[in-house]
């Protein structure tokens, strides 16, 4: 149960002569949740694209787990405007699920993120976080073994935030897969995560982990050991 | 403006224009000759003896099946290359010149050519004229539109293992289909045009042949009523094919404005 | 199977309505027939008949000529129209060219054989050829531009002539190109414009298909001098003119076949003058002998 | 690869292209007669000849004038017409059939037109044609590009007051520019194209005339001459006049792949 | 000082058939801040619209302040990618400022947003985030007397959210502009409003207006009053 899902070794990036990411080392277990924080623009979704395989890298390793089935939550929208909210679904699981297991497992996500009654409708007709709610279901359509997830929560109100907060957590638990979640929240990632790295520098390196012990189910923002977690990473902010 | 005065207005305003054109020809043709200019009416009349003599049809259904296997062709080689192009540098580089080329080179010489490869094949002339001629059209059309896709849905496609095959019909297509269609709706024109002209002078029947002869002998009225023909052939097509086509294939899209 | 076919490929002339009462009447018998495909482009058939994709064709004289002196392999079976061409004035009348001086006359082709007749009258008669504004359009055009009556005068052949004569009052028939010949050769107006012209490919296998074809030829001849009613309808339904003015026409073209002695020393008396002023036009040379048949 | 050998392969595989037409063309022309098909050097030859005549310099400026003319009018209008009628609704409803028919009207029948307008002057006929020929490829093309500008961005520049003449700069030219770039350089091909149709029939100097001369002639090495005359003209505006505007107008995307 | 600079009245709008407004009053003051907040999908976007003059109301009444200077900051960026960072803001300043003062107000503005760096960089070389600060900067760079801010910490961190926060109360401190505030997230809502609209049901209407009278720089999260408008506010998201 503890193989590496992913291991990145020396990893550097620079976009023509502005290097972004220089000297990235991580692992990750299987069922780990790792959270990256760190301030705009330090490179948090760079490294994404970079391990979703949508950038290259200029130099180091990279491996993921053979036949890793993998999934995300990309910053921007990338919606088929052509397709209806539910198509949208449909087009990423024909790969992954029988069509049978893909209807089930769509229904039960769209009634999850709040979409149910807009089944039919096409992505020009959603508003910001509907579109957001709607990029999240895609990630779990296809029951995948390591989830990236950038700013998944972003335009989403506080209640909503919970109920996909616990929807990610059930699934978690169900399908045992991983999660790298971006967010530039603290207290979400000390709230979802095993882990947080603080991505920061210029060129950026991850500069501090944090570990989490607490199980998810029983922390809470004011529970001292996370209080003292968030206190650091405000001041690691403060100083980048 | 319920939907029935809506469209009517709109195709009152359409009409009014091919109208206004009408009265200043008429205007115009009664202050020459017919041999110079034919009036409406003339022109009117040469068409029913065409309609009656029963040769109007027989053209047409001849023309319009050269006009659509040379241009089917251009359309599927117009698509092929682009994508070939668009996604091999090499034949990018190679093919880009020759492309060109076949765009440079004046229709008489294309003649010269087609003599040589097709020999008397009447049928085979205009259809290799209207490709040679349409081809580029769709082709820089389409290779432009895929220059305009969002890569973005792309690499997601790519990310969640879609096959090539999904990735062309559900991303490049629909993308690409505004383009097609507009790439379709100009070359088309173009198609037209090149069958006449390769009738008009290396065939012995189709609409460009009739032009031929009405223009050897100065027959302007017939000259005139052959353009009739071919002016609502074109509207036809615009109208009965493309536009329906045009409002399915985007209708995902919200209406602006 | 069987069935013989002659390809035959020719513009809208007069030239070609005795070929098509054979192709109509069948005259070569039941096995043979005769195709005619009809098409302006003197290119396309030259290089149809190198490839031997068609047999014959009617072409003009000089130009069957010049393509057998650039090697290509054909014959001149005969010539057949040997007066077409007339000057038309606009609103004036021309006895002679000197009437034309410091007026526009339009040509159809800058190098072809109106523009060699029309040089080679000046030059006979002592007048600069900067003396009249000669203009290059395409016939039709030509045609249209002087009806516009922005053209003083336009050299044109048959039907076109009768066509505008009967569309326009102020045009006036002025100079007939044949007579102006006839004065520089002894009387004698007879001008070899069109021939009929085989390949030697079809020739060496069908000698006498060729000869039954080239007889039946001049007996067509006859009969469309004889039934000019009945090769107006044919034109008419051929080349959709109307035959009422084809009919017409028929006065001002001569259409005759001759003895092949006679014919031979009137297209070698044209080729010659030609070969004063253009030779390009027949290829830079005299055909030898064996162009003729 | 540093850029030096780039650009070297750059030209080599465009090379390469051209010199396996010129092959192919070689190895055909050594079947047939010159007059059905010269050789590349039998052409390489005419075209000598023509430089030393000076006929060639002169015929070229003759043509590319004309063509400028005409297509640079054809452009203007083009860009007018496409504001015009994307943005009024009854004038769009107005003109587009009217485009249509311009754009199906066969050459012939505008020739005859341009007689009646135009009567012999020499230069008028070829500028008439081209901008008949071209405005309906430019005005589409414009037209279409035009419906895939980001509203949105119009939508923020008229929230903050910017005047017509702003929004147009700022945003509709800078949206429209790569279409444009594309609308031209289609267009231009079309352009060469008319300006040598109408010089073909219709005029007694430019590049068309000196094919018409050799067509009727029978001069088919000329003919292919002032083919390569035009090939070599259009590579000159694409690669010198168009491909490096393109590059500069599009400098703010980010380069893909 | 307290005229109206906005005032609607009975206003409703639907998509289609789909009614998503109904029965909008609505007044501003001069110097007021009021947050709108509500539920994902539920209007809130289209509202602003219609205030911008974005989108047209299907019934009711908007009446804005004669001569007003209106900006926005946007759901979706809109910012023109074929201008540099600081052309950006040089555009929409033109009407309304002079050279000298746009450039000064630029590089200040610029500094504040933490974009200094970029000013000449194009909009495809921004991370989300600092989209997100551009066209907040923009938003603020031609003085307004009204702001319209949809989302306008989306995607920013906590530290550079408290700067912006700092930026823009500055701001308003100096140059007495009005504020419209969108937000999902009620902490910003009570740390910045006056007022707080919520907006709820289907068609929406608001549902709720919250006062908050305590200054903005004495307000923290966890005094007493907030912290009950927090609570109130949470039951609200519940029930909708
Ligand atoms: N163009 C459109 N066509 C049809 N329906 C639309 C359109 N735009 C928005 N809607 C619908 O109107 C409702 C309100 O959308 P709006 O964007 O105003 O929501 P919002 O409150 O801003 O939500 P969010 O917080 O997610 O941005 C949504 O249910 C959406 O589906
Ligand atoms: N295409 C590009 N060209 C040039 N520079 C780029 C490009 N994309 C990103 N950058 C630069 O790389 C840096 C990191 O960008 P990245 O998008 O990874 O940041 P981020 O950590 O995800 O920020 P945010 O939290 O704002 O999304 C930024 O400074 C940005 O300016
Ligand atoms: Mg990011
Ligand atoms: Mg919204």
């Amino acid at each position: 149960m503890s193989a590496n899902l992913l291991s990145i070794k020396n990893l550097a990036k620079s976009y023509n002569a502005y290097e972004v990411l220089a000297d990235i080392n991580f692992e990750l277990k299987d069922g780990e949740i790792v959270a990256f924080i760190g301030s705009s623009g330090s490179g948090k979704t760079t490294l994404f694209n970079i391990i979703a395989g949508l950038l290259d890298r200029d130099v180091g390793e990279l491996t993921l787990k053979e036949g890793l089935r993998l999934a995300c939550v990309f910053q921007e929208p990338r919606l088929l405007p052509w397709k209806s909210v539910e198509d949208n679904l449909t087009f990423v699981q024909q790969n992954f699920l029988t069509e049978k297991e893909g209807a089930a497992l769509r229904e039960y996500l769209l009634k999850g993120v709040g979409l149910i009654d807009f089944r039919d409708s096409f992505p020009g007709e959603l508003s910001g976080g509907m579109k957001q709610r709607l990029e999240f279901a895609r990630a779990l359509s296809i029951k995948p073994d390591l989830l990236l997830l950038d700013e998944p929560f972003k335009s989403i109100d506080t209640g909503l935030k919970i109920k996909l907060r616990e929807l990610l957590l059930k699934n978690w638990q169900e399908e045992a897969y991983s999660i790298l979640l971006i967010t530039h929240d603290p207290r979400e990632a000390v709230l979802l995560a095993d882990r947080i790295c603080f991505l920061a520098g210029q060129p950026a390196g991850i500069e501090k982990e944090f570990k989490i012990r607490i199980p998810q189910g029983e922390r809470g923002l004011a529970d001292k050991g996370i209080y003292s977690i968030l206190q650091e990473i405000a001041d690691l902010y403060l100083m980048d | 403006m319920n939907h029935f005065t809506s469209s009517f207005f709109k195709i009152a305003v359409g009409t009014a224009g091919v109208l206004a054109v009408l009265l200043l020809w008429g205007g115009l043709s009664s202050r020459f000759s017919s041999l110079i200019l034919p009036s409406p009416l003339e022109t009117a009349q040469v068409l029913i003896e065409l309609l009656e003599s029963g040769i109007l049809v027989t053209f047409i259904l001849i023309t319009v099946k050269r006009t659509m296997i040379g241009y089917s062709g251009a359309i599927i080689a117009g698509l092929v290359f682009a994508f070939f192009l668009r996604y091999s540098k090499f034949w990018r580089l190679f093919f880009r010149p020759l492309i060109t080329i076949m765009q440079t080179i004046p229709p008489v010489v294309w003649l010269v050519l087609a003599v040589i490869w097709f020999g008397i094949a009447d049928d085979l002339t205009p259809i290799f004229l209207i490709f040679i001629v349409s081809f580029p059209v769709v082709f820089i059309n389409i290779y432009h539109g895929l220059g305009n896709i969002d890569y973005g849905l792309v690499e997601m496609a790519r990310f969640y293992h879609c096959s090539r095959k999904q990735i062309f019909f559900d991303i490049y297509l629909p993308s690409l289909l505004p383009h097609l269609m507009s790439a379709i709706s100009i070359g088309l024109a173009f198609a037209w045009k090149s069958t006449v002209f390769a009738e008009f002078v290396g065939s012995s029947s189709g609409i460009g042949f009739a032009l031929s002869v009405a223009n050897n002998n100065l027959q302007t009225d017939r000259l005139f009523a052959w353009s009739i023909v071919l002016i609502v052939l074109m509207f036809s097509f615009e109208y009965l094919i493309i536009k329906p086509l045009k409002k399915y294939v985007m209708r995902w899209e919200p209406d602006v404005g | 199977e069987g069935i013989k076919k002659i390809k035959v490929q020719t513009p809208t002339t007069v030239g070609a309505l005795p070929v098509l009462w054979m192709a109509e009447e069948g005259v070569l018998g039941e096995d043979i027939e005769i195709d005619v495909k009809i098409s302006a482009d003197h290119n396309r058939a030259i290089s149809l008949i190198a490839k031997n994709e068609i047999d014959m064709m009617l072409t003009g004289v000089n130009v069957g000529a010049k393509v057998f002196n650039k090697g290509i392999n054909i014959k001149l079976l005969n010539a057949n129209i040997w007066a077409i061409d007339y000057v038309l004035t606009n609103g004036f009348e021309a006895d002679t060219w000197e009437d034309l001086q410091g007026k526009t006359l339009s040509l159809p082709l800058l190098g072809g054989p109106l523009d060699f007749l029309v040089r080679y009258f000046l030059d006979k008669e002592g007048i600069a050829s900067e003396e009249i504004n000669l203009v290059y359009k395409p016939l039709q055009n030509g045609a249209r531009t002087f009806m516009m009556g922005k053209l003083d005068a336009i050299l044109l052949p048959e039907p076109l002539v009768t066509k505008i004569l009967s569309n326009n009052d102020k045009a006036s028939l002025s100079i007939n190109i044949q007579d102006e010949w006839a004065k520089h050769h002894n009387g004698d107006g007879r001008i070899p414009f069109v021939g009929l012209f085989v390949s030697n490919n079809f020739l060496e296998e069908n000698q006498q298909l060729t000869d039954s074809f080239n007889d039946y030829y001049k007996i067509g001849v006859n009969w469309v001098n004889n039934n000019p009613e009945e090769a107006a309808e044919l034109a008419a339904k051929y080349y959709g003119m109307p035959a009422q003015l084809i009919l017409k026409s028929f006065n001002r073209v001569k259409l005759d076949c001759y003895p092949v002695l006679e014919e031979n020393k009137l297209i070698e008396r044209y080729f010659r003058d030609i070969m004063t002023l253009y030779p390009e036009m027949i290829g830079g040379k005299l055909p030898d002998e064996s162009f003729y048949f």
